[in-house]
């Protein structure tokens, strides 16, 4: 099979979700999986760094993000002026895809030990630090466009962000929070700390992912009615769009000198789009914009696209375009 | 012993929570009643299940003047947010 | 700019949630809130910690003859299932 | 048929909701209706996320001595607990 | 000891209830308890079966089938004239009964293992089965038998149900749709796709399945109190019917060649009454039904018999009844 | 390093909390992990049990209860004429110190296994029993001390106390009920029937543990800020009472012949304050306290004082004053 059959899940969601079914998983356990989701990627991210030298992850962090930054910059124009979107719409959208899915990249790194590539633990380090630029950025593109009534937009609207409120968003978020966190206490904890709150933490891991997709499932499929009035643009995009960062990431990778396994998890980085983060701070930050746009083209499509096609897709670029 | 007060309630998009009682602070209003729920309105159908769907009931006991600032405080959110505001009398019983 | 409105409020059984929402998109109603609650009425206690000892109570805003035509659509359901309908003045501030 | 009733809404701490409904018991009230929420009062913030800072809401319908007498019954808790007691008008359409 | 120690959990949950402890399991806890339990079955039967060939289990489950559908056919003139139960209870009983309990099926397969028994995962498929015809059958029932108003009753009032929906009810009601995705997700996983959610899914289903018993016995306990005011017949019908149930699983097992544990969870499935799908179709579907009745009979009084004397009794007559 | 890493996760949830990070744990979620906190303390201590002939309990019981009475006796007066605090806050704060907290104790337990001590799992039985007659003997110095409007005050005002329902919120109360009835089922079920549920309930304990106190550090945090009007006093009671009161538990040991292991638990014990059963159980009984004092102390200060200075400081203890 090409993918890992818990993706079956997210297939079993959507399918009680399109088919009304009364199967409803309960808004604290949806809360409680993704705490979960977020802090085991986390601690076991932070097991891994101590056993690394943390200098060489500085060097290369820089570019990683610096090359994530691209995601955005390219998507805002294509959404503005190929797809006609309003200029909100389009830092929003913007936004979801230079950010990105924790669920994605776990069922990367399943699907990359089911077919035993090796990869390293402390790519999580890149996973945290991807999640909240993007989302910053688009903040800012959605300021700079802005014509309000009487005010001047451009580059001067940038005053009028809240950069105080917006960082404390930035850090204290809930999933920066539990990934940093997370990162921390495993670093602290090590290998012999780890063991004992593996059980939880590291076996039940796949497990518990797979609950979490069979509710992602239920989600899309509330989103994907949303968005079918959308056209046909958007879910372009969200298939396109996802492979061109992919590149991007292949490229940042190879650039890196890194592993195919890496290489594998950085372009499914750049290829996912957030939909735990970023739709909460748009809503608040960039609120002209309709969440049903941003919410239906990263999860509706680009989710299950990246789960059933994208991976597999970008595991067969990381082994012909990085050395092995 | 009871006095006359008006009830405003709140129906609106959970994210939006912080930032109205933000609205409560500014307008000096110490008390207020949150609860969850789930509904449908002009910008469709919000299931509850995730939060980025999930609705919450704000209810505030107050006079009628600063429910009335309580509503134009409230104005901006109204083109963007899911929202809808509400007020009926209530007499306080204690 | 406030209107007058009715609130009628429906608290019943959980399982009659879907029941009652198709009576709304029969009467063209389209907006509601439902919240979930436990209780006691005629028919017992309701716990709430089960789906099948569950109450909900579902919200509508609307005027006064849609609030006629909504009691006459929920009669049916007096007879089997626990219920009960109240109806109130609210002004729609928004 | 709609008869004219009061509605008694009790905002208090959830170790109260037993202590509540024995007193509904010593009056005679057999309906009422729960639901959880949070809140912020003279008491400070009740954040709802454990069990010692979660609010209830208790809702009655009622007549209006019986309204007067349920109120007596809740007095002795005003002083030391968190407690908003209203009361609004209903009709009841069942 | 002759029953497996978790059904102690349920003694525990149903003191706590009668007691009028504060232990309260949060609604959202027994809803995700619920769905896990469903898909855990599901899955390990889906895994069981890619083992198997299927085609043995066609012919085996028109038989099943057909059996169990004798026991509502029983049920409701017993419950009807023996009991002079209202004919929309009658009807209403007769389906909770002639469908099954997914969490008694699970507790007769511990006490199997515990007691080193064999048996074949492929037995929930005949869960699955089971579980929705019966309710089918007691609206049929229940329609043919009602008198309404200027209206005919008999077999023309079956034109009245409204069978889309009741179908849609049937196939995307929560349960069938989790056991039935578990299986097809098992039986794509295999083995080998099996194992590393396995932790959740297998490891953790008995100490899961204590949990949620706590939480049936606090239920239970709420029902007990419901079902004293309504008489002697009904107590008696909670306990022989189980037994005249498992008298009809023996001989159909018998007659299917099944091995001795086979024959006793098909025993234990007949005589199984339902509690998680057919209360919620039955109250939609027959509103004239009082679910303090049926609830009270197959919560209240056949879970427990089963748990504590039903399924030891149904192993012995298994043990005495079919060849080793 | 001092402390077990698990602990981190406790200041993890107090940093979420200060800087009002929007992680928030579903209140069904806080609920669950504390159900199944002392459900899994009570089986294992069952289980444990189970291999132990039970007389040499009965007579060290008596000992350890009535030195654990010590701590409210000497509490009390402490708080009412050194504090100066009102007599009904005095009386609560003392029934919170004399009654225990169970993930104190866990993490203590956590901490020895960490650092290879033994110790013996029927310790869990002096958990069970000093949880509620602190508790009571609060109400009777609350209401021995009251002087209400023409009612008289002394021991005459025990006869105004409810024993009925303070009895029945003593064996009921839902933190009694699982710790004594999780003892009864493990005992029962012995080493064999705790094997199937030993992924669960004792396997995912210390993850799950690591949960808890996720969410105890979030609530502790806006209790903090609750308490800071409180001044000094408070605070140096919330530090000074736990010593002292492991002090006595080291002496109570050491008479007893207890193990280093299990006097560095029983030191723990006596040290740590309730904050599951006593504030639930104080705000019924004595209404007149300010929940804020005593939860503000008993979570907010002397729980993370233990967790990070108490318990190496006991074990400590133990090491020096008691024989190896
Ligand atoms: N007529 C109504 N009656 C009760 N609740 C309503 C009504 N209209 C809207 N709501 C609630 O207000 C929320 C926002 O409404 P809207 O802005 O119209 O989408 C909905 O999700 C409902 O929870
Ligand atoms: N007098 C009342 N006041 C508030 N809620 C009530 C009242 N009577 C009934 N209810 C609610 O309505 C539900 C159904 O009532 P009943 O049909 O009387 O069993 C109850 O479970 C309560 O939640
Ligand atoms: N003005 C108000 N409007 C709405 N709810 C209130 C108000 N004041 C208090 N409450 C609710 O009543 C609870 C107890 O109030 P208090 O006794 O003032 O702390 C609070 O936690 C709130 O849930
Ligand atoms: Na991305
Ligand atoms: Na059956
Ligand atoms: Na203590």
């Amino acid at each position: 099979m090409v993918f890992d059959p818990i993706v079956l899940f997210f297939l079993l969601g959507l399918l009680a979700g399109l088919s009304k079914s009364d199967l409803k998983i309960p808004a604290a356990i949806y809360e409680a999986l993704s705490i979960y989701l977020l802090l085991a990627i986390g601690l076991k991210g932070g097991v891994e760094l101590s056993k690394y030298p943390l200098s060489q992850l500085l060097t290369s962090s820089a570019v990683v993000l610096a090359a994530g930054m691209l995601i955005p910059v390219i998507g805002y124009p294509v959404l503005r002026f190929v797809g006609r979107l309003g200029h909100y719409d389009a830092a929003s959208i913007a936004a979801h895809y230079g950010s990105v899915s924790v669920v994605t990249y776990s069922v990367a790194v399943a699907t990359l030990i089911e077919r035993q590539w090796t990869h390293d633990g402390y790519m999580v380090v890149y996973l945290a630090l991807l999640e909240m630029p993007a989302l910053i950025l688009g903040v800012v593109l959605a300021r700079v466009g802005e014509q309000r009534e009487g005010q001047p937009g451009g580059w001067s609207a940038l005053a009028r962000i809240q950069w105080g409120r917006l960082a404390h968003e930035v850090f204290f978020g809930k999933s920066i929070l539990l990934l940093i966190g997370g990162l921390l206490i495993g670093y602290v904890a090590g290998v012999k700390g780890y063991e004992p709150i593996a059980p939880v933490f590291k076996d039940a891991f796949k497990g518990l992912l797979a609950l979490f997709l069979l509710e992602m499932g239920l989600v899309a499929a509330s989103r994907i009615a949303a968005f079918r009035s959308y056209g046909a643009f958007l879910v372009g995009f969200a298939i396109v769009m996802p492979l061109v960062s992919a590149v991007i990431g292949i490229v940042t990778a190879r650039y890196l000198g890194f592993s195919q396994g890496n290489a594998a998890l950085l372009a499914t980085l750049y290829a996912s789009a957030s939909y735990i983060a970023a739709p909460a701070a748009m809503r608040i930050a960039v609120p002209q914009a309709n969440p049903a746009l941003s919410i239906g083209a990263s999860l509706g499509v680009t989710f299950p696209f990246n789960l059933f096609i994208g991976i597999p897709v970008y595991m067969g670029m990381a082994k012909t375009l990085i050395p092995g | 012993m009871a006095k006359a007060f008006k009830l405003v309630t709140i129906f609106c998009e959970a994210v939006l929570e912080p930032l109205v009682i933000r609205e409560f602070d500014k307008l000096g209003i110490v008390g207020y009643t949150v609860s969850d729920c789930r509904g449908r309105g002009t910008h469709g159908v919000r299931s509850g299940n995730w939060r980025m769907s999930a609705n919450v009931r704000i209810e505030v006991m107050c006079d009628l003047p600063t429910s009335d600032r309580l509503m134009e405080g409230l104005t901006p959110f109204d083109r963007d947010y899911g929202l809808l505001v509400v007020r009926s009398d209530v007499e306080v019983l204690n």
